[in-house]
C-alpha cells in the first residue's frame, strides 16, 4: 500500500460509493463525492513522491503504476481542476436527474486520468486511457442531448484513436515483448525502421483523436458543447491534456529517433497549426457560447500541439505551459457559461445579453480568461504564447508563425464575441430577476481568475514544474537558459521581463482608472437604453444589441475557406459505409434455398480451389 | 484650491477659451437648413478654421444646431437629444421657423418658438441664412462663450419645470419616452 | 475425481428421458430435475477438470472396447473447459428459464416438459460433442444437438420460429450429409473412426482423399461454427428461439460448433494452409456479420449477427495458431459465452412487450428497468472490449497473439471491425439510457431467478475484468492440451495397449 | 534613484509623445484642410479639443467597463511606449526598453482595442458593437502581412528585441533597404493600423455615428483622443526604430516619424473608403504577398 | 481397401447409384420450390448417403458379419460390419429429422397457407 494504491483506491472507490450514495440522500452524494475529490487531492500532494511504484499482475501482464515530474504536472492540472471544477459542480449541478451516475463518471475519468499519468506500461495506460474514455462518453451523453449522433460521434473517434493506440501497444509487444514504457523508449531504436515509424504515427493518431487534431476534431465541438459545464471544464481542461501527454512521450522518447523525424514532426505541427486555424474561424462564427468555447478548445490545443511537435526545448516548455494556462482559462470559461446558463437559463449568445450588472464576479472571471486567452500581456495565456513564437522562430518554421498568428488574432474576435453577447450589450427585461451564480460557482472562477494574474506576473512558478517534468524527459535543465522566475528568454538572448510587464500595466491602469473614477459620484448610471440612436429610445422591450451576423463582414472575407468542411466528408463515408454495409446485409436475403445454394458453392469452390490453399 | 474664487476665475477663463474654439456640432437637419451646413463646413467657407467641427453623436457634442422648422414629431428627438447631450452645451436656432415659425406659422403640427421648448442660445435668422451667417452666429455664440453668458443649459434646468410642461402641451400623449432630467 | 466422464453423458440423456416420468408424479419435479442434474454434472465437471488439469487427460473407454475400436470419451483440459463452460452456462439458462413467464402462458406443462427435454438432450449433445473421441460418435451428437436446436429455435408457435427452425434444418442435414460423407471417406481409406488413429494415420491417406475429406469436414462444421457464407440460418435461428434458447445458442451449441472445427484442424488432419484458411474465413464472417449486425433494426437479430462476427474473431484467433492464438480463442470463447449469453438473457427482458423488438423501442427502458438495463450495458462494454470488462482482456490477448506472429494486416482489421461494432452497441446503450422514452410499451420485470443468473453473469463480467486471473491458468492450461497433439494420440491409443 | 530617474523619464516619455502626436493630429488636420482648398484649423486644436473634452461635464456612464475602456486603451499606448526604445543610445528617455521583444509589443498593442472593445460594448449601443466587430475583423486583416514583416527581420537578424535591431542597423543600415519588402509590407499595414482613410469603415461617422465612441464623450473622449495621439507616436517610434535605424536625438526622431506620418495622411487623403471585406481582402492581397516575398528574402540572404 | 482395388459393374453400379441419388436429391433440395419437395430431395440424399456407406463396407462373395465359432474357422471373406452399423445409425437420424422437418412443415403452411419456399422469408437481412 502506498500513495498510488491510496489514491487510485480513493477515487475507485469514491465514485463507486458516490454512486450508491445517491440512493441515500443528495447531501450525502455530493458530500461522498467533493470528499473523495478533496481528499484523494490533498493525499496526493502531500504524499506523492516521484519514485513510488505499484505493481499489479493482472493476466499475466505486469501492470506497473509509478510517478515522475511530468506526470506530477499533469496531476496538478488533473487534480487541481477536479477540485475547483468539483466545488463549482455541487450547486451547478444541483436538481438534475441522475446524480449518482454523473458524479461515479466524474470520478471515474478522473480515476483514469491519473492512472494514466500514473502508468509506466502501455498496458495499464490503455485501461485507464478506455476508462477515461468511456466514462467522459457516458457524461457526454449524459444529458441525452442527440445521444446518437454526439455520443456515437465522441465515441467512434475515441475507439479510433483507442484502437490506434492499442495495435501500436501489440507492435511494440511483437518486438520487445515488454509492455514497459522503460523499455520502450530503450529498445525503440532496436525495432525494424518500418515499425519503428508505424507504431509512433499510430500513437500520434491515438494522441491527436483526444487531443482534438485537425481531420480528428470533429467529434470535440459536439461533445464539449453537450456535457454539462461543470464536466466540460475538466474535460477540456484536464482530459485532453491526456492526449497532449501522450504525444509529449511519443515525441520525446521515439519520433526524435525516426529517421523520417523531421517530416512527422513538420506534418504534425502544420497539422496543429491549420487546427488552429481552421478552428478559430469555426469558434467566431458559432452562436452559441459552448460551440463557441469548444472550438476555441480545439484551437487552443492547435496550439499545443504545435509546439509539442516542433520538439525543441523551448516549444516543449512553450506546449506544456500553454496546456496548464489552457487547462485554466478553460476551464475557468466552460464555468462561467455554465453559471450563466444556470442562472440566465441559455448560452445562446443571440439571446443572451446585458449581463455584466448581474453578474459582476463571473464577467470578472470571463474576461481575466478572456485575456489570458487571446494571449494578451500580461496574464499568464501571453506567456505560453510567446514562448511558443520564439520557439517556431528560431526553430525555423516562419510560415506556422503566421498561421499560428492569425489563429490567435482572428482568436480576439470570438473572445469578443462571447464576453460582449453574454455580458455587454443592452440589458433584457426577461434577465431582470437573474443574480449572481452562487458562492460556491464563483469562488472557483475567481480564484482561476486570480491565479491567471498571479502567474502572469510570476510564470517561474509553474515553469519550475515543467522543468522538472522536461528533465525528466531528457531535457536540459531550463532554469536560467530560457527563464528565470520573472523573466523569459529566447534563443538569441532577447528576454521579456513579466513582472515589469505587470507593474507597469497595473500602474498605467491604476492612475488612468483614478483619473477616471474621479468624482465618479457625480456620474449617475443610466440604463444601455439610454443611447444617443438618433434621439431615438429604445421602448422596454426593444433589445438593439447587435447580435446576429456578428462578423459577417469576417466571414465574406474569409468565405473560400468556409468552403470546406471536413466534417463533410466525414458525413459522406460514413453514409457510404452505412449503405455498403446495409447493402452486404442483403446477402442474408431470408430464402433457405438461396443459404442452401450458397453451401454448395463454397463446397464446390472450396473443392476446386482446395489443391491450391491446403498442402498435403 | 479648485474653491478658491481667483483660481476659479482663471479657470473659467481657461475652459471657456477651450470651449469656444473647440466647439463640436451637432446638426440635426430636420428642415431645409440643412442644406446650408456642408457649404459651411467645407472648402468654401471652411468653419473648421474656427475649431467648428462636427460630430455624430450627441454625446460628444456641444452644439445643438437646429436647422429650421420642427414638427411635433421631431422635437421629441431633439428635446431627447439635447437632455443627452453633456454639460456644456448650446442651442442654435437655425433660420425663421425657428424663431417664429416662419413660413410655417400657421401649420397645425410645427413649432413655432423653439425658445420655450429648448433653451436657445442663439438665433441665426433668414430663410433660410447664408453660411456668412451661419460662421457671425457661431462667432456669436463664441463670444457669449468667452463672456460666460451662453448659459442656456443652465436656464433649462432652472426652469425645466416650465419647459417640461410646453413640451407636454404640444407633444400631448406622447411624451411617454422623455428620461428625467436631472444633470 | 469423483466420476468419470460418461457420466457427464449418461446421466442426462437419462436424465432427460426420465423427465416426463418424474413430471407425472409432480409437475414441478419437471422444472426442478433440469438443474439439479446439471448442478451434479457440472460439480463433477468442475472436479474432473481440477483433475485433469493436475494429472492430464482423462480417457474413458465406453463398453470395454478401447480405442481404435470402441468409443472413448475424452477428458482433457481443453475439452473438459469447455464441458465445464457449457455445463455452467446450462446451470445459468436453466435458473434464467425456471420459471420463464412467457412458458406459463400455456396452460398445461407439456411446454415447459418439452422445453425441459430439449434442453438437457442439447446439453447433453453439446457436452457429447465436445468429449467424444469417435469421429462417428461426433455425427451422433451434431445430429442430436441439431434435432434439439430445431425443436428449440421452433418453441414459440405465435412467432416465425418455425421458419428459422426449417432453415436451419435445411442446412443442417446439408451439413450432416457432408460430414457422412467425410467419415465415409475417412472411414473407406482408413477403416477407422477413432480420432486418434486417424490422426496418426492420416498422413497414409492419399492427398485427393485428404483433401476432399477436409474440405466436406471444413463446410460441414463450417456450417455449425457458423462461418460466413454457411451462416445463414443462424441469425434466424438466434432471435426467434426463447431468451433462453438465444442465450444457450451463444453459449453452449456454437461453442460445440466451434470446438469440431478446432478439432478437425488442430488434431485430426495435419494440412497446410487451414490456419490461413481460418484466418481469412474468420474475417470474412467478422467482417459481413459485423456489417450486417451494424444495419439492423431489431434487437436480437443484432445480438445474432454480433455473436456471429464474435465467432469469426475465434476462428481467427484459432487460426493464429500457437499457444498464444489458441489460449486467446479459448478465452473469447469464455467471454463470448458469458457476455454474449448476459446480453440475450437481459436484451429479451428490455424488449419483452415488443411484438418486433425493435431497437427503437428500447428508448429511456433504462429508467423502467434499471438493473437489467445496467446489466445489458455492462454486457455491451464488455463485448466492445472496454476495460476494466472481461472482453477487453481476450481482446489484448488475441492481438497480442497476432502481433507475435506479426499478423499486422489482421490487427487491423480486427480492430477497424471493432469500431463498428463499438458503433451499434453503444448506439443500443445511448437508447436505453439517453434517449426519452416514445413508446407507449409496458416493461416486464425479470423473475428473480432471471436476475439471479443475469447477476451471477455480470459478477463473471466484472470479476474476470477486473482479476482475469482467475480464468487465465484454466486457459494456458487447456491451450496448451489442445497443441499437444501428440500426447493426445497417445493418450488415447496407450489404452489399447495397456489393456491387450 | 535609478528607480526616480526611470519613473520620471517614463513620465516625460509619455508627455512627450502626447504632445507630438497630438501635434502629428493637428498637422493631419491641417493638411488635409490645405489639400481640400480650406484653411483648416490652426495645428494646436487638437489641444484645445482635449482640454475642452477634459473640462466638459460627464455625468453620465453605462457601467464599469464604459469607464475602464480608456484606461485599457491607455495600458496599451502608455505600456508600449514604455516597452520600445525612444531614442538610440541616449539617456534622455531611459524606459524599459530591455524588458520586451516585438512578439510582446506586437500582443501589447492589442489590449488597448480588446479594453475598447469591451467598454464600447458595455454601452449598449448598437453602432458601437458593429463598429468593433468591424475594427476587430480589419485588425485580422493587417496583423497578418505586419507580422510577416516582422518575422522577416527577426530571422534576418536572429533577434527579437528592438534594441537590437536597432544596432544592427548601425552597422548594416536601415533594414528599410535591407529587407525593402518587409518594409513595404509594414507600411501598407500601418495604413490599416491608423484606421485612416480607406480603413476607417470602423467609426464612419456618417454610417455608424463614429462607431465604438459614440456613447463616449467628455473626459472618456479626451482620454481616448490622448491615448490615440499616444499611440500613434507610439507606433511611429516603433516603426522608425524598425526600419530607420532608430533616432539618435529628438529632432530627428521627429524628422523620421513625421515623414513616416505622412504615408497614411496622405493616401487617406486621396481614398475613398473600403468596406470591411475589402479592407480584409486588401491585406491579404499585396501586402501579404510582400510579406512572403519578405520572409523568403530573409530565408534566402 | 480403397476404393479402386476391386472395381466391377456391381461396385460401379452401387457407388454409380449412390451418387446418382445424391445428386438428384440435391437438385431437388436446391432447384425445388415446394418444401415437401426439398425434404424428399434431402431424403433421397440421404438414402443414396447410406447406399454408399453401405457399399464401402460391401465385399464381394463376403458373408454377414456375424461372428460365431463356425464361422471364424473358415476364416471367411465377411462385409465390413462397422458401415452398417454407421449407416442404421444414419437412418434412424435421417428418420428423425425428417419427421422434425415435416412437423415443421406442417407448422409453415398453417402459418404461412403455403408450402413455397420463396414466400417463406419473414426472416431477413
Amino acid at each position: 500500500m502506498n500513495i498510488i494504491h491510496i489514491t487510485l483506491g480513493i477515487l475507485l472507490g469514491g465514485a463507486i460509493l458516490t454512486y450508491f450514495a445517491n440512493k441515500i440522500s443528495g447531501v450525502v452524494r455530493d458530500l461522498m463525492f467533493i470528499s473523495t475529490i478533496v481528499v484523494a487531492a490533498a493525499l496526493f500532494f502531500i504524499k506523492m513522491t516521484p519514485d513510488t511504484v505499484a505493481v499489479f499482475n493482472l493476466g499475466g501482464i505486469t501492470l506497473s503504476l509509478g510517478m515522475n515530474h511530468l506526470g506530477l504536472l499533469f496531476s496538478i492540472i488533473i487534480l487541481g481542476l477536479a477540485v475547483l471544477a468539483g466545488f463549482y459542480s455541487l450547486p451547478y449541478m444541483k436538481g438534475k436527474d441522475n446524480l449518482g451516475f454523473f458524479y461515479m463518471n466524474y470520478l471515474l475519468s478522473i480515476f483514469g486520468m491519473m492512472g494514466i499519468v500514473m502508468s509506466k506500461d502501455l498496458v495499464s495506460f490503455f485501461i485507464f486511457w478506455e476508462i477515461m474514455t468511456w466514462s467522459s462518453y457516458l457524461i457526454v451523453v449524459y444529458n441525452g442531448n442527440k445521444a446518437n449522433k454526439i455520443g456515437i460521434k465522441y465515441i467512434l473517434f475515441s475507439a479510433l484513436g483507442a484502437y490506434s493506440m492499442l495495435m501500436a501497444i501489440v507492435m511494440v509487444y511483437s518486438q520487445l515483448h515488454s509492455f514497459s514504457i522503460a523499455d520502450l523508449s530503450a529498445g525503440f531504436t532496436t525495432m525494424p525502421a518500418s515499425y519503428q515509424i508505424t507504431i509512433a504515427l499510430l500513437l500520434i493518431t491515438g494522441f491527436a483523436v483526444k487531443a482534438a487534431m485537425m481531420p480528428l476534431h470533429v467529434w470535440a465541438p459536439d461533445a464539449y458543447s453537450n456535457a454539462p459545464m461543470s464536466y466540460t471544464a475538466m474535460f477540456s481542461g484536464a482530459l485532453s491534456k491526456m492526449g497532449v501527454y501522450g504525444l509529449v512521450i511519443v515525441f520525446v522518447t521515439m519520433v526524435s529517433h525516426l529517421p523520417q523525424n523531421f517530416w512527422v514532426r513538420e506534418t504534425i505541427a502544420w497539422l496543429g497549426a491549420i487546427t488552429a486555424g481552421m478552428a478559430t474561424i469555426y469558434a467566431i462564427f458559432q452562436d452559441d457560447a459552448k460551440k463557441l468555447l469548444a472550438y476555441s478548445s480545439v484551437a487552443q490545443l492547435g496550439y499545443i500541439i504545435t509546439g509539442v511537435a516542433i520538439g525543441t526545448e523551448i516549444s516543449m516548455i512553450a506546449a506544456l505551459m500553454l496546456s496548464i494556462v489552457h487547462g485554466m482559462f478553460k476551464a475557468n470559461f466552460f464555468m462561467v457559461v455554465g453559471a450563466v446558463e444556470r442562472q440566465a437559463g441559455t448560452t445562446d449568445l443571440t439571446v443572451l445579453t446585458g449581463l455584466i450588472r448581474k453578474m459582476p464576479w463571473t464577467f470578472f472571471s470571463a474576461l481575466m480568461s478572456a485575456i489570458a486567452l487571446a494571449g494578451i500581456p500580461p496574464l499568464v495565456g501571453y506567456v505560453g504564447k510567446w514562448m511558443l513564437y520564439e520557439s517556431l522562430i528560431s526553430n525555423g518554421n516562419y510560415i506556422l508563425v503566421i498561421v499560428i498568428f492569425f489563429a490567435s488574432t482572428a482568436g480576439f474576435l470570438y473572445v469578443f464575441k462571447i464576453l460582449y453577447s453574454i455580458f455587454l450589450g443592452q440589458e433584457e427585461p426577461e434577465f431582470e430577476n437573474v443574480k449572481e451564480a452562487p458562492a460556491l460557482m464563483v469562488i472557483p472562477m475567481v480564484i482561476i481568475a486570480l491565479l491567471l494574474g498571479f502567474f502572469g506576473a510570476f510564470p517561474g512558478y509553474l515553469l519550475k514544474y515543467i522543468d522538472n517534468a522536461l528533465v525528466v524527459m531528457g531535457y536540459p535543465v531550463s532554469q536560467g537558459k530560457w527563464w528565470e522566475m520573472t523573466t523569459l528568454f529566447n534563443a538569441w538572448g532577447n528576454k521579456v521581463s513579466t513582472d515589469l510587464i505587470m507593474y507597469t500595466t497595473i500602474t498605467v491602469f491604476v492612475t488612468i482608472a483614478i483619473v477616471l473614477f474621479y468624482r465618479w459620484k457625480n456620474g449617475r448610471y443610466v440604463s444601455t437604453k439610454d443611447i444617443s440612436l438618433s434621439g431615438e429610445m429604445p421602448k422596454e422591450d426593444e433589445n438593439y444589441s447587435f447580435k446576429l451576423d456578428f462578423y459577417k463582414p469576417f466571414e465574406r472575407a474569409i468565405s473560400p475557406l468556409l468552403r470546406y468542411k471536413i466534417s463533410k466528408y466525414y458525413n459522406e463515408f460514413a453514409d457510404g459505409m452505412e449503405a455498403f454495409f446495409d447493402w452486404t446485409r442483403r446477402i442474408y436475403n431470408g430464402n433457405a434455398q438461396t443459404y442452401a445454394i450458397y453451401v454448395i458453392t463454397f463446397l464446390v469452390i472450396l473443392l476446386l480451389i482446395a489443391n491450391n490453399i491446403f498442402t498435403v | 484650491m479648485i474653491n478658491d474664487k481667483n483660481s476659479q476665475k482663471i479657470v473659467d477663463i481657461i475652459q471657456n477659451f477651450a470651449r469656444k474654439h473647440s466647439l463640436f456640432v451637432l446638426a440635426y437637419g430636420t428642415g431645409c437648413g440643412a442644406i446650408e451646413i456642408p457649404p459651411t463646413m467645407t472648402s468654401r467657407y471652411d468653419a473648421e478654421r474656427f475649431g467648428i467641427r462636427g460630430a455624430a453623436t450627441p454625446r460628444q457634442a456641444d452644439v445643438l444646431l437646429i436647422t429650421g422648422y420642427l414638427t411635433t414629431k421631431t422635437v421629441k428627438r431633439v428635446i431627447r437629444v439635447y437632455e443627452q447631450m453633456q454639460d456644456p452645451k448650446y442651442v442654435i436656432g437655425f433660420g425663421s421657423c425657428t424663431i417664429n415659425g416662419g413660413m410655417y406659422w400657421d401649420s397645425y403640427n410645427t413649432i413655432k418658438v423653439l425658445d420655450r421648448y429648448l433653451p436657445v442660445d442663439i438665433y441665426i435668422n433668414g430663410c433660410m441664412p447664408r453660411p456668412e451667417a451661419v460662421i457671425e452666429g457661431f462667432i456669436k455664440l463664441q463670444k457669449k462663450i468667452m463672456e460666460g453668458r451662453a448659459e442656456g443649459a443652465k436656464h433649462y434646468k432652472e426652469n425645466l419645470e416650465w419647459y417640461r410642461a410646453n413640451q407636454k402641451k404640444v407633444l400631448g400623449p406622447t411624451t411617454p419616452h422623455i428620461q428625467e432630467y436631472n444633470w | 475425481m469423483v466420476g468419470s466422464p460418461v457420466q457427464l453423458i449418461a446421466i442426462p440423456l437419462f436424465a432427460a428421458f426420465l423427465i416426463p416420468l418424474l413430471g407425472k408424479a409432480w409437475k414441478e419435479l419437471v422444472r426442478i430435475t433440469p438443474g439439479v442434474v446439471i448442478l451434479y454434472l457440472l460439480y463433477l465437471s468442475v472436479d474432473l477438470l481440477n483433475y485433469t488439469i493436475e494429472h492430464g487427460r482423462v480417457v474413458e473407454v465406453i463398453a470395454g472396447w478401447t480405442p481404435p475400436w470402441g468409443i472413448d470419451l475424452v477428458f482433457s483440459p481443453f475439452s473438459g473447459f469447455l464441458a465445464t463452460l457449457m455445463l455452467f452456462m446450462g446451470l445459468l439458462v436453466w435458473i434464467y428459464s425456471y420459471r420463464y413467464q412467457t412458458f406459463e402462458d400455456y396452460d398445461d406443462y407439456e411446454p415447459t416438459l418439452k422445453y425441459y427435454l430439449l434442453l438437457m438432450m442439447m446439453i447433453t449433445a453439446s457436452v457429447g460433442v465436445v468429449l467424444t473421441g469417435d469421429i462417428f460418435n461426433l455425427f451422433v451428437f451434431i445430429e442430436i444437438l441439431g434435432i434439439t436446436a430445431y425443436g428449440l429455435t421452433a418453441y414459440y408457435r405465435h412467432r416465425d420460429g418455425a421458419e428459422a427452425s426449417f432453415k436451419y434444418l435445411f442446412i443442417g442435414s446439408l451439413s450432416s450429409t457432408f460430414l457422412l460423407l467425410a467419415i465415409m471417406i475417412i472411414y473407406s481409406q482408413l477403416g477407422t473412426l477413432n480420432m486418434a488413429d486417424i490422426a496418426v494415420k492420416a498422413h497414409e491417406l492419399k492427398p485427393v482423399y485428404k483433401i476432399t475429406a477436409l474440405v466436406l469436414f471444413l463446410v460441414a462444421f463450417g456450417i455449425e461454427a457458423e462461418m460466413f457464407p454457411l451462416n445463414g440460418w443462424a441469425p434466424d435461428a438466434y432471435s426467434q428461439a426463447p431468451a433462453p434458447v438465444g442465450a444457450a445458442f451463444a453459449g453452449i451449441v456454437v461453442k460445440a460448433g466451434l470446438y469440431t472445427v478446432i478439432r478437425l484442424i488442430y488434431t485430426l488432419f495435419e494440412v497446410g494452409g487451414t490456419y490461413e484458411y481460418l484466418i481469412v474465413m474468420g474475417l470474412i464472417t467478422m467482417f459481413f456479420a459485423e456489417f450486417a449486425a451494424f444495419s439492423q433494426t431489431k434487437l436480437k437479430r443484432m445480438l445474432a449477427y454480433s455473436s456471429i462476427g464474435q465467432m469469426g474473431l475465434v476462428l481467427v484467433a484459432f487460426g493464429i495458431g500457437k499457444e498464444e492464438g489458441v489460449y486467446a480463442a479459448l478465452f473469447l470463447m469464455f467471454n463470448h459465452a458469458i457476455i454474449k449469453s448476459l446480453l440475450f438473457m437481459s436484451g429479451s427482458y428490455l424488449v419483452y412487450k415488443s411484438k418486433n423488438k425493435y431497437i427503437s423501442e428500447l428508448n429511456g427502458v433504462g429508467k423502467m428497468m434499471p438493473v437489467t438495463s445496467f446489466l445489458f450495458a455492462l454486457g455491451a462494454f464488455a463485448i466492445v472490449g472496454f476495460p476494466p470488462f472481461a472482453g477487453f482482456w481476450s481482446k489484448l490477448a488475441v492481438l497480442t497473439a497476432a502481433a507475435d506472429s506479426g499478423m499486422l494486416l489482421i490487427i487491423a482489421l480486427i480492430l477497424s471491425i471493432s469500431l463498428i461494432e463499438v458503433i451499434y452497441y453503444l448506439r443500443v446503450v445511448n437508447r436505453i439510457y439517453f434517449v426519452k422514452r416514445d413508446t407507449d410499451l409496458g416493461i416486464t420485470k425479470p423473475t428473480p431467478q432471471a436476475m439471479f443468473s443475469m447477476l451471477v453473469l455480470g459478477a463473471i463480467i466484472l470479476i474476470v475484468g477486473f482479476y482475469p486471473d482467475v480464468i487465465t491458468g484454466v486457459l494456458h492450461k487447456a491451450s496448451a492440451t489442445l497443441l499437444d497433439k501428440g500426447s493426445y494420440i497417445n493418450d488415447v491409443l496407450s489404452l489399447s495397449q495397456t489393456i491387450n | 534613484m535609478d528607480f526616480l530617474i526611470k519613473t520620471l523619464g517614463a513620465i516625460a516619455t509619455i508627455i512627450v509623445a502626447f504632445i507630438v502626436g497630438m501635434l502629428y493630429m493637428g498637422i493631419n488636420r491641417k493638411i488635409t484642410a490645405r489639400v481640400q482648398n480650406r484653411v483648416g484649423p490652426p495645428v494646436w486644436q487638437n489641444y484645445i479639443d482635449a482640454l475642452k473634452l477634459v473640462s466638459k461635464k460627464t455625468s453620465v456612464h453605462h457601467g464599469v467597463m464604459q469607464h475602464l475602456a480608456p484606461a485599457f486603451l491607455m495600458i496599451s499606448s502608455m505600456g508600449t511606449l514604455l516597452f520600445i526604445p525612444i531614442l538610440r543610445g541616449q539617456s534622455w528617455f531611459p524606459n524599459l526598453s530591455y524588458h520586451g521583444d516585438l512578439i510582446f509589443i506586437l500582443y501589447f498593442m492589442v489590449l488597448g482595442s480588446l479594453g475598447m472593445a469591451l467598454g464600447a460594448g458595455q454601452t449598449g449601443n448598437p453602432n458601437a458593437a458593429i463598429g468593433i466587430t468591424r475594427g476587430l475583423s480589419q485588425m485580422v486583416g493587417f496583423e497578418i502581412p505586419w507580422v510577416m514583416a516582422l518575422v522577416a527581420m527577426m530571422i534576418q537578424y536572429h533577434t527579437t528585441s528592438i534594441s537590437d535591431l536597432m544596432a544592427i542597423q548601425q552597422q548594416h543600415g536601415w533594414l528599410m533597404f535591407q529587407n525593402p519588402l518587409a518594409f513595404l509590407a509594414a507600411i501598407l499595414a500601418m495604413l490599416g493600423m491608423f484606421r485612416y482613410s480607406p480603413f476607417d469603415i470602423v467609426g464612419a461617422p456618417a454610417e455608424l455615428a463614429s462607431g465604438p465612441i459614440s456613447e463616449f464623450g467628455g473626459k472618456y473622449l479626451g482620454l481616448m483622443m490622448s491615448s490615440g495621439s499616444i499611440f500613434a507616436f507610439t507606433k511611429l517610434t516603433l516603426y522608425v526604430d524598425l526600419f530607420m535605424g532608430g533616432a539618435s536625438n529628438i529632432v530627428v526622431l521627429l524628422i523620421e516619424t513625421f515623414t513616416l506620418y505622412l504615408i497614411p495622411m496622405l493616401y487617406g487623403l486621396v481614398s475613398p473608403r473600403y468596406r470591411t471585406e475589402q479592407a480584409i481582402r486588401y491585406f491579404w492581397g499585396w501586402p501579404t504577398v510582400l510579406g512572403l516575398a519578405a520572409l523568403v528574402y530573409s530565408v534566402v540572404i | 481397401m480403397s476404393l479402386g482395388s476391386n472395381l466391377d459393374l456391381l461396385t460401379v453400379t452401387f457407388y454409380g447409384t449412390a451418387i446418382a441419388l445424391i445428386l438428384i436429391g440435391l437438385y431437388a433440395a436446391l432447384v425445388k420450390r415446394s418444401l415437401i419437395k426439398i425434404l424428399i430431395g434431402l431424403s433421397i440424399v440421404d438414402s443414396g448417403i447410406n447406399l454408399l456407406l453401405v457399399s464401402i463396407g460391401y465385399l464381394k462373395g463376403g458373408t454377414a458379419p456375424i461372428f460365431s465359432p463356425a464361422v471364424i474357422d473358415k476364416n471367411p471373406a465377411m462385409v465390413d460390419p462397422v458401415p452398417q452399423a454407421l449407416v442404421l445409425t444414419a437412418i434412424v437420424i435421417g428418420f428423425a429429422v425428417t419427421a422434425v422437418a415435416l412437423a415443421l412443415v406442417i407448422r409453415l403452411y398453417r402459418h404461412h397457407k403455403t408450402v413455397n419456399i420463396d414466400e417463406i422469408k419473414n426472416l431477413k437481412w
